[in-house]
């Protein structure tokens, strides 16, 4: 087993692209560490990406947000700009774990762990996140939604990391939420989760909407006619049903330690519900 | 295995080892620096007993490779106290009794101090959510939340 | 050695204060030593490997690769254990459990052990060790194990108890059963009966330290045990027996302990560890991981009970029965005898008939839990004392207060109570100001009772009292919360000195007297009764030497407030000695001063609490929130208030994370799905409110200051408190704990469809 | 004499009588001669019986006397957490 820091990407994308065995990145290593000890995995070759120039910055561009692979979510949550921006996306991020955890644990990791029941992940599917891909064949911009495959399986190749998550710019007149199920009030895995994205009109009425579900199916789920019931509507009450409704209609969920299929499926909606409430009126919605 | 050669700062003090690639901290602290007040209560990040304070942040320190800990600034709860002077969270908690079987207890006064540097005022409910990642068993956490209350207290009158 | 143990009434001036703990400092600091922060030298580290099989026989162990990589220094397995416990049948079962001998029993049942110069070498020696299985049916239902066609877990089980032994073997071990009268003409007398079934699934003491020890056998036959264990004399007992040993050539040490709450009130990795040392040579260390602490160590039974209530109109209750069938993992138990014996016990009942059955499951051995078997029973009948109180028109504590046992009742379990607290608890909690705390939508409030018996036992103290005055106090009782602050209040009390002057400790197997160990609330009740006697003979002592260096007849030497006093008008003119005094010339007097006790602490007394809670319940996803929460229990005495209140509150937020969230999970395969923190989910610090207390002191008449045990009742009543409080809050009477949010939506939703 | 309640399950093995009386003067007596009139409990005392005494339950001093007039009840030792 080797452990290495590399200092440039590229360094870091070869390590990974020439490693004959097993080999992990390492940024908060909440996930892997634990995989680690329960037996799960073990790598022969641990790549460190924290001293990788950029990775661990968050900077703000001319687009928006570009939020470096290796930003513990602790930081991500004492930025203001990214909080006022975002609010859905960094409340999903700061809900990872515990104090401890998000000390080290990264979005982008979480995004990479390919849980289904990944905090972060349904918020930044809503929010059209996208991923910066570096390997062996140079880099390319992917939708967020398009990484995770199955739980624990995604679309990355062999070398490749991501190295940052991009946000967009905010218009007015936009607002995001993420809302999860759990049975404690702290500690637990999402049971079911729903991120609600919106922009309005200068009438309040809704503009653009993205709706995504967390612990619903295999992967995070863009509910499209869930967004679509949305656009044109001031969230009245029969909108909202309609919503619950799509949503837990939409759900392929499984009984497990967590929960049971029809709790899923009925809280699904009712997070939807919340959620959008919430957007809509950090978006300004009255 | 190749060994990793590491240089840090524990409580302080300079501190050089040579560890496993897949070795946490908390390993090296327990098992090559004898420093046992960190505890391992479950190994996955869930219980936090084995809190420590890295470059300023607040982790456990088994979700930590020791390899990691390559130039930073680890503080423990042996460097919690200055010489003989208790610490005002170490001296409330034994005050308020906010220990009984006490395994928990150096993960969240270093969880505490941590909670209360970056808020010196915390309501009950900042404090509850603050120590969330700090399983107790023995007390109900009432001690605990009251303790911290008191030494915030103190902390802000010092 | 004659000591009284009655209660004097006497007044205190140490006892009932709150000075700081004497570990304090060790543990604020991290300097305190618990299972896993002891080192020996050339120490090796001990794994175990698990069956990954609920019930499969074990057909053949090949160690050979293990046994041939570098660094492996010991490879053991059921052959390394042989069967020393000649017929005692529950050493046996601690044997097997240990060391699986023939069949593994559980997902996590020991199969072998190395001992490996590091953990990761010790790790890929048990990837070598291969076990040919034949995997077998495995039930882990209490209900379904119950049923005659499951599959059977030792064919060799007859159920026991029965009027005719049965012809066929069975997993129900046992039945047991308790009451007096006549339950059918009581339910012919009632106006209104209620009659429902419950359920509560398994849970573990959840102790955030695993358990932890190092070993070192040498070839003489001596031994030493450094391990974290709630008794180390049962411990050295245990482990004697099982290796062969003689009990007084094996030291155990008892580490702090990082809580225990019934699960380390046996042996279960040590043994291993022991047979791992004796035939590595060198002394090995094993700490179980949080993974092997849920699939080997621990739980609670899982439980189904049957209860029916009967009572008239002016609400008194005519006739109770239950029927209770307990989970004992794979090896027989008494736990649900214990239920049987507790459910009833807060009423003064004329008839009442409770039956329990011991049932065995492909699930680890169950172990004793805070109050053990209690909390399930006291869920099922206080639920259904709230129904009916509701059936009937009456206030639930009224309803209760009406019907409370008292002096001179005939207890559910056979005999008559002496001076009890279940009235005085239901009094305060009707007058409490929690009573009156305003409600708002979707909240609801319930209260509920608790019963639980105390134990004694044999107990040991020494005194000893250092020439400058100091006193060291060494007790046999592991202290798990607090008991070396309250004992060093009882001694202060009896030699009348400052609490400042003692020191407590808790000494090891080869310097002190067996001990029983810290359960059923024993630490404080047994102790501070050896402490008094052990203080008693030194002041004895003290007196003998007072009257020396006086040089007058003992007789005319008391003992008050600290000092030696010569009774007399004859003595004026010498002013009192202090233990200082005469401790200063115990060289010239006889020598050293201390005092000693060896004892059976019987006498203990029983205890009762009375909980509310207000819940606040979510009825879009069942999600609840414990808003406020009060515990009034009866202490005796409470001789440290401070810790006594730690226990209400610690009992009271395990019982709330019982009923709320806390379950073992398992798959159809049988095997365990939520071995950790994360999804075995106790409650965290945000989940909780502060927890109020009041102590309630009704003397136990066996013991000279009154004291009772405090530790466990305060898990009895939270289950059946939050059951009602949601039903309160909701509408839905919860019949299956935990509590969990799918639960209660489930509830919500059928009550919804009608 | 004193007279004895067997909880139920011990009346089992007791000729399926609760109440018994007995000549003995403390515990030790009351087992032995409980031991002698019915074999089948024998095993039980093994395994620990505790005796109540006017409501005091004693699980150890087999040396503690009986007084005549008392309210006498077997119990099983139990386990505790």
């Amino acid at each position: 087993m080797r452990y290495i820091r590399p200092l440039s990407i590229e360094d870091a994308v070869g390590e990974l692209a020439k490693a004959v065995g097993p080999a992990a990145i390492l940024a908060g290593g909440s996930d892997l560490l634990v995989r680690m000890k329960g037996g799960f995995i073990e790598p022969e070759l641990i790549v460190d990406i924290k001293a990788i120039g950029g990775l661990a910055d968050i900077t703000e561009t001319a687009d928006g947000f570009r939020i470096g692979a290796a930003v513990p979510c602790a930081v991500l949550g004492e930025n203001k700009a990214v909080r006022k921006a975002w609010p859905g996306v960094v409340e999903a991020a700061n809900l990872i774990g515990s104090k401890q955890v998000q000390g080290r644990c990264t979005i982008t990791g979480n995004l990479c762990n390919a849980s289904p029941a990944a905090d972060s992940v349904p918020a930044l599917v809503a929010a059209g996140a996208k991923a910066v891909v570096a390997g062996p064949s140079g880099k390319r911009t992917i939708a967020v939604e398009s990484v995770p495959t199955g739980p624990g399986r995604t679309s990355l190749a062999k070398g490749e990391i991501i190295e940052a998550i991009l946000l967009d710019k905010r218009p007015v007149h936009a607002g995001d939420a993420y809302l999860r199920f759990i049975p404690r009030t702290e500690m637990d895995i999402a049971v079911v989760s729903a991120g609600v994205n919106l922009t309005l009109d200068d009438k309040g009425a809704i503009k653009t909407a993205r709706v995504a579900l967390g612990a619903a199916a295999p992967t995070v789920l863009l509910v499209e006619e869930a967004g679509q019931v949305l656009v044109g509507s001031k969230l009245d009450e029969a909108t909202l049903e309609r919503l619950a409704k799509i949503c837990s209609g939409a759900c392929r969920p499984i009984d497990d330690k967590r929960g049971t299929i029809e709790f899923r499926r009925k809280v699904a909606g009712v997070l939807a519900q919340r959620a959008a409430a919430i957007a809509y009126k950090r978006a300004g919605g009255k | 295995m190749a060994g990793v050669a590491v240089s840090t700062t524990i409580n302080g003090d300079a501190v050089e080892y040579l560890c496993q690639p897949d070795e946490t901290l908390l390993e090296v602290l327990r098992d090559r620096l004898g420093l046992t007040g960190a505890k391992e209560g479950c190994g996955t990040g869930d219980c936090g007993a084995c809190s420590v304070i890295v470059d300023g942040r607040l982790v456990c320190s088994c979700l930590v490779l020791g390899a990691e800990a390559e130039g930073r600034k680890v503080e423990t709860i042996e460097g919690m106290a200055h010489g003989d002077q208790l610490h005002p969270l170490q001296q409330k908690f034994i005050e308020h009794a906010a220990l009984q079987c006490g395994i928990c207890t150096p993960g969240f006064l270093i969880a505490a101090k941590d909670l209360l540097a970056k808020n010196p005022s915390p309501t009950e409910e900042e404090i509850r959510f603050g120590l969330a990642g700090n399983l107790c068993r023995c007390t109900g956490y009432d001690k605990i939340v009251r303790a911290v209350q008191d030494a915030a207290n103190v902390m802000k009158g010092a | 050695m004659n000591f009284d143990p009655r209660f004097t009434g006497r007044k205190f001036s140490s006892v009932g204060t709150r000075p700081l703990r004497p570990d304090g400092i060790d543990k604020v600091t991290g300097r305190a030593r618990y299972g896993a922060d002891f080192n020996m030298a050339g120490q090796l580290v001990g794994r175990i490997l698990r069956s990954p099989h609920a019930h499969a026989v074990i057909k053949s162990i090949d160690t050979s690769k293990a046994e041939k990589l570098a660094g492996v220094k010991a490879v053991i397995t059921a052959k390394d254990l042989p069967d020393l416990t000649d017929g005692d049948a529950a050493m046996y079962d601690i044997l097997d459990n240990s060391m699986a001998r023939k069949k593994a029993l559980y997902d996590g049942h020991a199969v072998a052990a190395v001992a490996a110069i590091d953990a990761r070498i010790a790790r890929q020696a048990l990837k070598l060790i291969e076990v040919d299985y034949e995997v077998l049916p495995h039930v882990t239902d209490v209900d379904e194990a119950a049923h005659h066609h499951a599959p059977l877990i030792n064919d060799q089980v007859f159920t026991e108890g029965l009027e005719e032994k049965p012809a066929k073997p069975s997993n129900i071990t046992k039945r047991t059963q308790f009451g007096h009268g006549d339950v059918h003409k009581g339910f012919a007398e009632a106006d209104f009966v209620i009659e429902r079934s419950f359920k509560t699934e398994q849970t573990h003491q959840g102790y955030i330290e695993p358990h932890a020890c190092v070993a070192s056998v040498n070839p003489d036959g001596t031994a030493d045990l450094w391990v974290c264990t709630q008794g180390h004399f049962v411990y050295r007992q245990h482990c004697a027996q099982l290796l062969g040993l003689e009990a007084s050539k094996l030291r155990v040490t008892s580490s702090e302990i990082g809580g225990g709450f019934g699960g380390k009130t046996h042996v279960w990795a040590e043994p291993v560890a022991l047979a791992l040392s004796r035939k590595a040579g060198r002394p090995v260390k094993l700490v179980m991981t949080r993974d092997e602490v849920f699939r080997a160590s621990g739980p609670t039974s899982a439980t189904s009970i049957d209860v029916r209530i009967g009572a008239k109109k002016d609400g008194t209750i005519t006739a109770a029965e239950a029927t209770l069938r307990y989970s004992c993992g794979p090896y027989a138990g008494s736990w649900a005898e214990i239920g049987a014996m507790t459910a009833f016990a807060c009423y003064k009942l004329e008839n009442v008939k409770t039956v329990g059955f011991e049932v065995l499951v492909n699930r680890p051995k169950t172990a004793a839990y805070r109050a053990p078997s209690a909390p399930m029973a006291a869920f099922a009948v206080e639920s259904s004392i709230d129904e009916l109180a509701r059936e009937i028109g009456m206030d639930a504590v009224d309803f209760r207060i009406k019907n409370a046992a008292q002096e001179g009742t005939r207890a559910s379990y056979g005999p008559v109570y002496g001076p009890i607290g279940i009235g005085p608890t239901l009094e305060a909690v009707k007058k409490h100001p929690h009573m009156k705390a305003p409600l708002k939508a979707n909240q609801g409030r319930g209260m509920a009772c608790g019963f639980w018996f105390n134990f004694g036992g044999q107990t040991c103290v020494d005194l000893n009292i250092g020439m400058d005055g100091s006193v060291s106090l060494a007790v046999g009782t592991v202290d798990v919360g607090g008991s070396r602050a309250s004992l060093s209040l009882v001694a202060a009390e009896e030699l009348g000195i400052d609490y400042s002057q003692l020191k407590a400790i808790v000494a090891d197997t080869s310097s002190l007297g067996y001990n029983d160990m810290t359960d059923g609330s024993r630490g404080t009740f047994s102790s501070s009764m050896a402490t008094i006697s052990a203080a008693r003979n030194a002041i004895l002592i003290l007196r003998d030497r007072a009257a020396q260096m006086w040089d007058i007849p003992v007789e005319d030497v008391v003992w008050e407030k600290g000092h030696a006093i010569a009774k007399g008008e004859k003595y004026g003119n010498l002013s009192p000695l202090s233990l200082k005094d005469i401790a200063a010339k115990s060289g010239t007097t006889g020598g050293p001063i201390a005092g000693h006790s060896e004892l059976v602490a019987d006498g203990a007394g029983v205890s009762f609490a009375t909980h509310i809670c207000d819940i606040e319940v979510d009825p879009e996803t069942g999600a609840t929130r414990v808003i406020r929460y009060t515990v009034v229990q009866d202490a005796g005495k409470a001789v440290h208030p401070t810790y006594v209140e730690g226990q209400y509150q610690g009992g009271a937020a395990q019982g709330i994370g019982w009923a709320l969230n806390e379950e073992y999970i398992y798959g159809k395969d049988g095997r365990l799905q939520n071995a950790g923190f994360l999804d075995y989910r106790i409650p965290v610090c945000s989940d909780l409110p502060m927890i109020d207390t009041q102590i309630l002191e009704i003397p136990n008449p066996n013991h000279p200051y009154g004291v009772r045990g405090v530790g466990e009742t305060s898990i009895v009543p939270p289950l059946a408190a939050i059951a009602n409080a949601v039903s309160n809050a909701v509408g839905v009477r919860m019949t299956h704990i935990p509590m969990s949010p799918p639960r209660i939506l489930a509830a919500l939703d059928a009550e919804r469809e009608g | 004499m004193v007279e004895v309640t067997l909880w139920g399950s011990l009346s089992t093995v007791a000729g399926g009588k609760a109440k018994h009386d007995i000549e003995a003067k403390d515990i030790r007596e009351l087992f032995r001669k409980l031991a002698e009139q019915y074999p089948g409990i024998e095993p039980w005392i093994d395994r620990g019986i505790a005796v109540a005494i006017d409501g005091t339950i004693y699980r150890d001093t087999w040396s503690k006397e009986l007084p005549e007039d008392a309210e006498i009840f077997l119990l099983p030792r139990l386990a505790g957490g």
